[in-house]
């Protein structure tokens, strides 16, 4: 008996018979593929009671109601608020996107401090008592020395409430240096004050319309309350109400209209005044109205139309023929209830005064004003404040003029003129800057006199939830909750004819050590003491809240939103009685008002027009896109971190240019490599780029994608009214 | 398959005889070591052990509730299935110790003085690929709650939560023995123990690919 | 030579050293390719080019490739054993070596290119009979199993492991049923050839594929299994031939490879006949009837045009078929080299259509032509099983007596 | 489950989207990520690698300007019947991880049965599959948003539009507590059904008269994608545009469309 190979072979044999036999193998098969489906890296998400909460999302101007979806203490999902009378349920890409801004990489944990230079984004983490006391030291010191008038405030914010706290603020502080950055609303506020006369909201009866010419609106592109206009549409295409947009590309409004008028960039107020002068010409005027509550047509508006704004003259300014003109004007004046809106893309920067007027004088010209399916002045009534008495220095303070000449305190802001006059160094010079919910060092035009204006700025503080642009660029951040964290007042929305009234209250507890902007300024106001403390005497925003929306406040906190849909516009002989329709606002010359504003650049040694335009896909202002929107982009605006520029491709062949190639877009205000993108959409010899893109701050999902066109593209003051009114640039497009 | 066969290379038998019970000895060793060690040890390796966070009476709460297993596991209204209490629903007996139970001290002191939920291990937990509705299997299938998680309710302590080393699983899900053989419905809880019901729906056998339900009738 | 007494009987075989050189450079290529594969399976198929358009792309290309060319193990056994063609028994060993390395490559892509590998025996456990792929998958590991058997005889052919008794002895008796063996892997092969003719053939959805068949059988199925029976014996001439050139060595005889060149011609001259009738009808009745010109899938993009259809059917088929059953043709040596790379070249060419240009052509009308390339990730992997094919027939070639003939036509003095 | 659900009728879960109300503001697709728990990645510009259930494509009549018009055309999974329930992506798909359940005529994904062969997405001619190319990685802390009624998928796997059926799934749980045995047409609606601004989609059983996209469907302007291949979808589109309509499926140069 000798143990040889054999029984070696026989060993493994057996074991192996064995193994078999056992669950060994067979369990571990099954488990190591059951692991496969459950790796550790793979989030779980965790289970719990769902509840619903309501609120309003501010985001833009639009005041739609949110219904948020919670399991336990987790928000996992925004939807539309299907009660809520301006969105119905609907609700946008960007309001769904809601919950990624607010567990997002790019919020602000906590008061931050800057450390090493300005942008070079090193940043030292500090108590909110440091932050406040920095602050209130800082503005002290400039009132102790008398200079209260060099602290400036840009705020982008929705909240009525917190907009009139910092007026206050710069009344009681004594500064009248106060920025709300003004958009279409603020523009048609004033054309309505110099027209209709009085203080009113613009409001647009859509739902009940028959007719609506779109003067370059982007109706259908986030203009005004989006959601609501993409009802709207819905609505018109059901009841067959036609929609004319007049435009110079092929924007997602354009593509839904019944009619698309490719005009020549930046002519749609020619236009409108061509077909006021068919309207004239051919009396498809509505007498009863024009004859009995306006003044100022024979003389100024009639003159000037008929003189320089003829079918013929017109078709050679804009590019469409005369026929169309005539045909466009007679289906406005005989349709009924005709509405003409203007306001570029989505109106986030006012535009020129004398666009706003001619459309305006074509809905007063077939008398659709204060008229069912017609334009409302609207007004939403809220308990006034009382006054603040202001001490000695905030007097001497609100003597100096604003540096954006506009007027004080709460009137029209010129952050345009501010930044020039800023840059300039003339005039007297800014301290110290508070910007809160806003960030012009991006969405600003010039985004390089911004900086440079900025620069000379020795004290800026940043209110943002976000680390963006102008807040990478300041000094100290006291970051502000998200409007899912805080309560809010939201007063009017943007473009409804209803008077609105809502209170955006906080669904989920906030994430980050954040504190409203109204408490701190409160606790600023108190540390400032003297008239400052008397006139802020609140003790905390909510109470702000309350005083400011009165017994109201209560009720919202259930409702949400209040909305007077019984609501009926003023009859004409209330409105203009006493002071009646102006085509032209009195002591303004008529030919001013209707001169068009240029474009900047010569034509010879930039051929193209640039265009910025507004996607529903890009969030463009203070809130930076969120990923799921950044995906969702078309690959012909964004491809890897290249913007692409749209090009007509007969322009692009005769440059020499295919789709996808590089290029160089230059502009008289800067240059940067893009890609082009050939689009039969748009008019020759205009090139376009998306506004929301091109951002220096933020994190991975969007710094440092694309192009920001504000960069490219000039100031240009409306001679007027002084608002932003650049709708473009000339350009040129080189090889790269 | 090469062709040609040179039988005359074959070498001559080995000689020495008597080897084969050897060799069958070695066998038998070799065959009984790995089945030790695959029905033994393979077992132990693959569990692990961990105690509930605090020992619970269900015999003793049984009998003062009013509604049997419903009165704390209960369904919520939007119709999903509440699980395992949470503080809220023990607070009301329990802000301050009862009785002298050891266990009920500190479960009142470390999570219902401080607010913290109670991490209970649940032994009846499916993977989250599977949608469980204990609406369709009570409510409307009338099914008892014994026939899925066995004499839960008569039990005076909590046993201890095994789970798989490498599936993260609850033992309870492929059953405690490990050749899977189960003698009560509870035993195991794998794919195939559901379906052995469901087969049984026959108007709702609706996937044409398995002849069974849809299978987005249980996963998600 | 160290390893002199592992060399079979009658043979001269090149220095050790020389061989060891020759197992490091294309050991070399070999683990890049693991090198690649690891990456795939442990960072995921993100390290490949494919992408939602290309789901199936190079990889499954090179399975298709692979076993069409491995077909000639199969369809040679079929000729020898069923069908008594006796001489083949030169060349039949080298023939399912050849096959048994292009099957054990198809089973490690399909390794490589599922996403969750640990879980790919969901096909066989939760197989959906109604899926072509759940078909091959049987079928493939099935034949594989067969070759193996078919392999193991010859591996006990070396000299030492022939001494065994009990190894001489199975490899003896196992040659004695081979016939047996030979008949299964005919008919597993002609299923598995088949269902992946019928992979893409099934696609309803995809008309440049779609093809309409017998029951549940596409015509691609039928036409799978006849190329991979006509045109695999040209991959294993071909193969012999690279080794002749390689080792310097006449190792079969002229008769022999002119017979199965002349039988793979004709296989190819029927195959390419059936292709041309299946083409025409599908460009005028299928495509049609969906709404497609067959020019739609030929134009509008930068590679796959009409080039590509003439390149397989006329230069990859025809050509090499009329060579091939001319005896002038077959029995020159340069237009036989010719006809059999052509061949070879066509058949790649037709299972690389079916797989990527299915994959390329738009359906819906409003989307584009998606073109891809392969990252060097899927080269590398693909090119894996070549070396490990290289090193496999080295050692095989060195240590088994592969070609019966090689001692008589290279006699050492 | 003993007791047998003999009442049941089966139903034919399917949607109606209006081409012209529909603005392309990508609502939908975003709602469906945010419902889905659709993960995102840095860049998502590479189009044949982004993961969306819900893609919005852009159609042009391909004329010069001024002549060019472009319609949005949102695309879920377009839960093909196909013949008797032969989709073609269910039919391939060689481990029975996707299949058609005649129940509600909803083509289900079991990301946990995939084993990623990809096959299906090869059969799918819509492009509505989609392949997990990278493993799921949210930002820190953004996995607080995930919604516990949708798995989320591992690297490796197939995943698509599964018509939101865990919404289905809570309304009949909702209903069972309540005694009921049926929902009704509002209780189970897709997220981006519920979200378009435009009111666009309409979702519904195609087999009940009661629901809305029971009429819709026979509007005579409404069409399916691809018909002519057999698909036999539940998704119908309608469109007063001849070109949009036309672009629908494919026709020969002489052939012009039924619609």
């Amino acid at each position: 008996m000798k143990i040889d190979r054999r029984c070696f072979l026989s060993l493994a044999v057996g074991a192996g018979a064995g193994i078999a036999l056992s669950p060994l193998p067979w369990k571990l098969t099954d488990d190591v593929s059951i692991w496969s489906q459950n790796w550790p890296w793979t989030p779980v998400p965790k289970r719990g009671e769902a509840k619903t909460v309501h609120s309003i999302c501010t985001l833009c101007p639009g005041g739609c109601g949110i219904s948020v979806r919670k399991i336990d203490d987790r928000a996992v999902k925004i939807e539309g608020m299907k009660t809520h009378p301006v969105n119905q349920g609907g609700i946008c890409a960007l309001g769904l996107s809601g919950l990624q801004l607010l567990y997002g990489p790019t919020r602000v944990k906590g008061p931050l401090k800057r450390v090493g230079d300005r942008g070079k984004g090193q940043w030292m983490p500090i108590s909110w008592d440091q932050a406040i006391r920095e602050v209130t030291e800082k503005l002290a010191a400039i009132r102790k020395a008398g200079r209260p008038q060099s602290v400036a405030w840009i705020s982008g914010a929705s909240s009525n409430t917190l907009n009139l706290l910092l007026d206050r603020f710069s009344q009681a502080y004594g500064t009248p240096n106060g920025m709300r950055l003004p958009t279409l609303e603020d523009a048609y506020a004033l054309t309505v004050s110099l027209m209709n006369g009085g203080k009113a909201r613009i409001g647009f009866d859509f739902e009940h319309a028959g007719y609506v010419l779109s003067l370059g609106a982007g109706l259908l592109d986030g203009w005004g309350s989006p959601v609501r206009m993409f009802k709207a549409n819905a609505h018109w295409k059901a009841a067959g109400v036609k929609l004319v947009q007049v435009e110079p590309r092929l924007s997602r409004t354009a593509a839904k209209a019944d009619t698309w008028i490719s005009v020549n960039p930046g002519t749609e107020a020619a236009l409108a005044l061509g077909m006021a002068h068919v309207i004239l010409t051919e009396s498809l005027y509505k007498a009863d109205f024009v004859d009995s509550y306006t003044e100022g047509l024979m003389e100024g508006f009639r003159n000037i139309v008929l003189a320089d704004f003829s079918p013929e003259a017109v078709a050679k300014v804009t590019g469409v023929d005369a026929a169309t003109i005539t045909m466009l004007a007679r289906e406005f004046a005989k349709a009924k209830r005709p509405i003409a809106v203007c306001g570029r893309g989505q109106g986030t920067l006012p535009g020129s005064l004398d666009l706003f007027i001619a459309t305006h004088a074509l809905n007063a010209l077939v008398g659709n004003l204060n008229q069912p399916g017609g334009v409302w002045m609207v007004r939403e009534e809220i308990p006034s404040w009382p006054d603040v008495q202001p001490d000695s220095v905030a007097k001497a303070g609100l003597g100096y003029p604003r540096l954006d000449g506009g007027r004080t305190p709460a009137g029209i802001s010129l952050p345009n003129r501010f930044i020039q006059a800023v840059a300039s160094g003339k005039d007297y010079p800014v301290e110290a800057l508070l910007v809160v919910e806003s960030n012009p060092l991006y969405t600003l035009n010039d985004t390089a006199l911004v900086r440079q204006a900025f620069s000379k700025i020795p004290f800026i503080v940043s209110f943002s939830s976000f680390m963006d642009d102008t807040a990478a660029w300041s000094d100290l951040i006291l970051p502000n909750p998200i409007y899912l964290e805080r309560a809010d007042d939201v007063v009017g929305v943007s473009g409804y004819p209803y008077p609105t009234i809502a209170l955006s209250q906080p669904v989920v507890k906030p994430q980050c050590n954040t504190r409203p902007v109204g408490d701190v300024l409160l606790q600023i106001g108190k540390g400032l003491g003297d008239s400052v403390a008397t006139a802020l005497a609140w003790k905390d925003f909510n109470a702000c809240l309350e005083s400011s929306l009165g017994e109201r406040f209560k009720s919202l906190k259930k409702a949400v939103v209040w909305v007077d849909k019984g609501y009926q516009p003023a009859a004409w002989d209330e409105v203009f009685a006493t002071e009646r329709f102006s085509f032209i606002p009195k002591g303004i010359a008529a030919d001013a008002v209707l001169k068009p504003v240029g474009v900047p650049g010569d034509a010879g040694s930039f051929p193209l027009t640039l265009m910025a335009y507004d996607t529903m896909r890009l969030s463009n202002g203070y809130i930076g896109n969120p990923p799921f929107l950044t995906k969702i982009l078309e690959d012909t605006v964004l491809k890897q971190t290249d913007g692409l520029v749209e090009i007509n491709p007969k322009t692009a062949k005769s440059l020499g240019f295919d789709e996808g190639d590089r290029a160089q877009i230059e502009t008289p205000k800067g240059k940067a490599l893009v890609k082009v993108h050939l689009d039969d959409g748009i008019m020759p010899g205009v090139v376009a780029m998306p506004r929301g893109l091109g951002h220096e701050a933020y994190d991975a999902y969007l710094a440092g994608k694309g192009i920001n066109v504000n960069n490219l593209i000039a100031s240009v003051n409306d001679p007027v009214s002084g608002f932003e009114a650049a709708w473009g640039i000339r350009a040129k497009l080189s090889k790269a | 398959m090469s062709e040609h066969e040179h039988m005359d290379a074959a070498p001559h038998e080995s000689e020495d005889h008597g080897s084969g019970g050897m060799v069958f000895l070695f066998f038998l060793i070799g065959l009984a070591a790995s089945l030790i060690v695959g029905w033994v040890i393979f077992p132990k390796l693959l569990y692990s052990q961990k105690n509930q966070p605090i020992d619970f009476n269900h015999v003793l709460h049984n009998g003062l509730v009013s509604d049997g297993c419903a009165s704390c596991h209960f369904f919520r209204e939007d119709g999903t299935f509440s699980g395992s209490p949470t503080l809220a629903q023990c607070i009301d007996c329990h802000s301050d110790v009862q009785g002298e139970s050891e266990e009920e001290k500190r479960f009142v002191e470390e999570y219902v003085k401080k607010g913290i939920e109670v991490p209970w291990l649940i032994y009846a937990r499916q993977p989250n690929c599977v949608f469980f509705s204990h609406a369709a299997h009570v409510k409307i299938a009338k099914m008892e709650c014994v026939t899925c998680h066995g004499e839960m309710g008569e039990t005076e302590h909590l046993r201890p939560y095994e789970y798989n080393r490498i599936t993260g699983y609850s033992r309870d899900i492929w059953g405690h023995n490990i050749a899977g053989i189960k003698h009560h419905t509870w035993d195991r809880m794998k794919m195939d123990d559901c379906s052995e019901c469901h087969q049984q729906k026959k108007d709702m056998l609706g996937s044409v690919q398995t002849q069974k339900e849809g299978c987005f009738v249980c996963h998600k | 030579m160290i390893d002199a007494a592992l060399i079979p009987n009658g043979v001269k075989r090149c220095s050790f050293g020389k061989f060891l050189l020759g197992l490091a450079v294309v050991g070399a290529v070999l683990l890049w390719g693991v090198y690649a594969m690891l990456l795939c399976w442990f960072k995921g198929l993100n390290q490949t080019n494919m992408n939602d358009y290309y789901g199936f792309a190079l990889w499954i290309w090179a399975d298709l490739a692979v076993i069409a060319l491995g077909g000639g193990a199969f369809f040679s056994g079929f000729l020898k054993y069923l069908t008594g063609k006796d001489e083949l028994k030169n060349i039949i060993n080298y023939a399912v070596l050849i096959g048994f390395i292009c099957y054990s490559s198809a089973l490690l892509i399909l390794a490589i290119d599922v996403g969750q590998p640990l879980r790919s025996w969901f096909i066989f456990w939760h197989a959906n009979v109604h899926s072509m792929l759940t078909e091959v998958a049987f079928c493939l590991s099935c034949y594989f199993g067969v070759l193996t058997i078919e392999f193991i005889p010859l591996i006990l052919e070396n000299r030492q492991l022939n001494k065994i008794s009990f190894f001489h002895h199975l490899a003896h008796n196992m040659h004695e049923i081979m016939a047996v063996f030979a008949a299964t892997g005919a008919f597993l092969s002609f299923f598995h050839q088949g269902s992946l003719g019928g992979v893409s053939g099934v696609l309803f959805g995809r008309p440049f594929a779609y093809r309409e068949g017998l029951f549940i059988w596409p015509w691609t199925f039928f036409l799978f299994t006849w190329s991979a029976a006509a045109y695999g014996p040209c991959f294993t001439l071909l193969i012999t031939k690279i080794t002749e050139l390689i080792s310097g060595k006449k190792l079969v005889k002229d008769n022999v490879i002119e017979l199965l060149a002349k039988i793979s011609g004709w296989m190819m001259a029927t195959y390419i006949v059936a292709k041309i009738i299946d083409t025409i009808y599908w460009a005028t009745v299928t495509a049609p009837s969906k709404g497609f010109l067959v020019s739609d899938f030929y134009s509008n993009n930068a590679f796959y045009g009409m080039w590509i259809l003439i390149a397989e059917i006329l230069f990859g088929g025809v050509v090499p078929a009329l060579i091939l059953i001319t005896p002038a043709g077959r029995k020159n040596p340069k237009a036989r080299t010719l006809a059999i790379v052509l061949a070879v070249i066509g058949v790649c060419i037709n299972r690389w259509v079916m797989v990527l240009q299915t994959m390329a052509a738009p359906v819906m009308s409003f989307d584009r032509w998606a073109l891809y390339y392969p990252s060097w990730q899927e080269v590398a992997t693909t090119v894996l099983p070549v070396a490990y094919g290289a090193i496999l027939i080295m050692i095989c070639y060195r240590y088994l007596p592969i070609f019966p003939q090689e001692p008589e036509l290279n006699p050492i003095d | 489950m003993k007791n047998e659900h003999s009442h049941q009728t089966t139903k034919k879960f399917g949607m109606v989207i209006n081409l012209d109300l529909c603005t392309g503001c990508g609502s939908c697709m975003v709602a469906c990520m945010a419902e889905n728990n659709v993960p995102f990645k840095p860049d998502e510009t590479d189009k044949l690698k982004s993961i969306t259930w819900m893609r919005v494509y852009r159609l042009t009549n391909g004329k010069p300007f001024p002549e060019t018009d472009i319609c949005y055309l949102p695309r879920p999974c377009q839960h093909c019947e196909g013949h008797e329930g032969h989709s073609p992506c269910v039919s391939v798909c060689p481990a029975t991880a996707t299949d058609y359940d005649s129940q509600t005529g909803i083509v289900s994904q079991i990301y946990t049965r995939c084993f990623g062969c990809r096959y299906c997405m090869a059969a799918c001619p819509y492009h509505a599959r989609y392949f997990n190319w990278y493993d799921p990685v949210w930002p820190d802390g953004m996995e607080k948003y995930l919604n516990p009624n949708v798995s989320p998928r591992m690297r490796g796997v197939v995943e698509k539009c599964s018509f939101c059926y865990h919404r289905y799934q809570a309304a009949k749980d909702r209903a069972y507590v309540e005694g009921q045995r049926e929902i009704a047409e509002e209780d189970y609606q897709t997220a981006c059904t519920q979200a378009c601004p435009a009111g666009a989609i309409t979702f519904g059983d195609l087999n009940n008269p009661e629901h809305a996209v029971y009429k819709l469907k026979q509007d005579p302007r409404a069409f399916r994608l691809l018909e002519r291949l057999g698909t036999n979808p539940k998704v119908y589109y309608i469109s007063s545009k001849e070109w949009v309509r036309k672009a629908g499926d494919n026709y020969l140069p002489d052939e012009k469309p039924k619609k």
